[in-house]
């Protein structure tokens, strides 16, 4: 699985792109990131707020319950601000 | 059409090759954003904005496609620019070209609007105080959501 | 700033002039009508635009001065031509500036209802039956009156 | 008095502009037209319906009672369709 941080997510976690292979449980959007916060304090600091992390898979918004497979792509992100 | 891009674009330029050739259009609505060197009450040197390529272009597809499905449409044109911007630079470049001069204004704002919440862009901001993330608005989002069909 | 002339205008120019140097300002809405080829059924070849020179800058710079007195504007522009003009032909540019994008579209979208229901410009159509002076559209009354404060 | 005729009212009455010298009766926007009506078919045709021309008096919109004075500029057109 792909995983790309974006913006202060980006910033916290001091990474922007991993590859990763979560435990056989993490079989939803939430799941993951309850994973991604026990990586270490980057990950539970950007991610302390889960309300407010965006999460695309596949380059397409999803909701929390939504299932991820092991070559999706997942982005996590906070509230976008272009324009 | 949709472009993502670093370099600065001529708005003269594309808004004559969105309408070229096509007799039919009565009005092209556009909106330019620009890098302000106010925010509130933070003064901003320049920004940078950062984005998910891949990502930002389908969204901005999606977003040009919906206008489509919603106003009798002639063309759109979505530019968004990312790097480094500092005041007084151009942002984005959004247009509507119809036959009907209000399709064409509530197309365009629909485009800046969902834009604005959709399409996957941050901005980093140099204040005089360092570098600051911006916050997404609610004003932005209620703008949106003006938008959605029941 | 307005302009009454029988000259086509650079778009691209005169947006970039409307904001130079002034780095307050997050958006810029404009509007730009063309000449169709059609209008209702009927095929146009050109029109000539007729106006009253005098009046009709008098009416433009009062347009004008009502979107500053309505919305927070760091610059406004109105360019409208007269004479013979081909279809796809630039008629009109409108243009309002502003801090904040909502200001920019509604003055934007104020500027161009105004004008068409205000400003001294009469359109004589070249169609396969003859000339034909345009009427007044009852939509354009009804987009005017939106602006109308009790 | 200048009076000036645009458009379809240029076309009817068959000039754009002349200077007159109306009787001292002649008060009001009203009454102008009223008294033009008179002065021949090409002025009966074109002002026969008064609802649709539209009068400026110095470059100014004005109603049909607006008092008229004798070096007032008078403007007489139809529903204006610029933009």
């Amino acid at each position: 699985m792909k995983l790309l941080y974006f913006a202060w997510l980006r910033a916290k976690i001091g990474i922007a792109e991993e590859r990763v292979d979560p435990p056989p449980e993490v079989t939803t959007v939430a799941a993951l990131l309850e994973w991604l916060k026990r990586r270490g304090p980057g990950f539970a600091e950007a991610l302390k707020d889960t309300r407010i992390v965006r999460v695309a898979v596949n380059q397409e918004y999803v909701a929390s319950d939504h299932p991820l497979r092991p070559g999706d792509e997942v982005a996590l992100f906070p509230p976008v601000t272009g324009g | 059409m949709i472009r993502v891009q670093r370099e600065d674009f001529d708005v003269g330029a594309e808004l004559e090759a969105l309408t070229r050739g096509k007799t039919g259009i009565g009005g092209v609505t556009s909106f330019i954003g620009l890098v302000r060197d106010i925010a509130g009450e933070r003064r901003i040197g320049a920004m940078t904005l950062e984005h998910y390529p891949g990502m930002t272009e389908r969204r901005l597809a999606e977003i040009e496609a919906e206008a489509h499905r919603r106003w009798p449409l002639d063309a759109v044109l979505i530019i968004h620019r990312y790097g480094r911007l500092e005041p007084g630079e151009r942002i984005v470049l959004v247009a509507a070209a119809s036959a009907h001069r209000q399709a064409a204004f509530d197309a365009c704002q629909f485009l800046i609007d969902w834009l604005k919440t959709q399409a996957p862009f941050w901005k980093l901001e140099e204040t005089p105080d360092g570098p600051r993330w911006v916050d997404a608005q609610a004003s932005d989002d209620a703008a949106a959501a003006r938008w959605i069909k029941d």
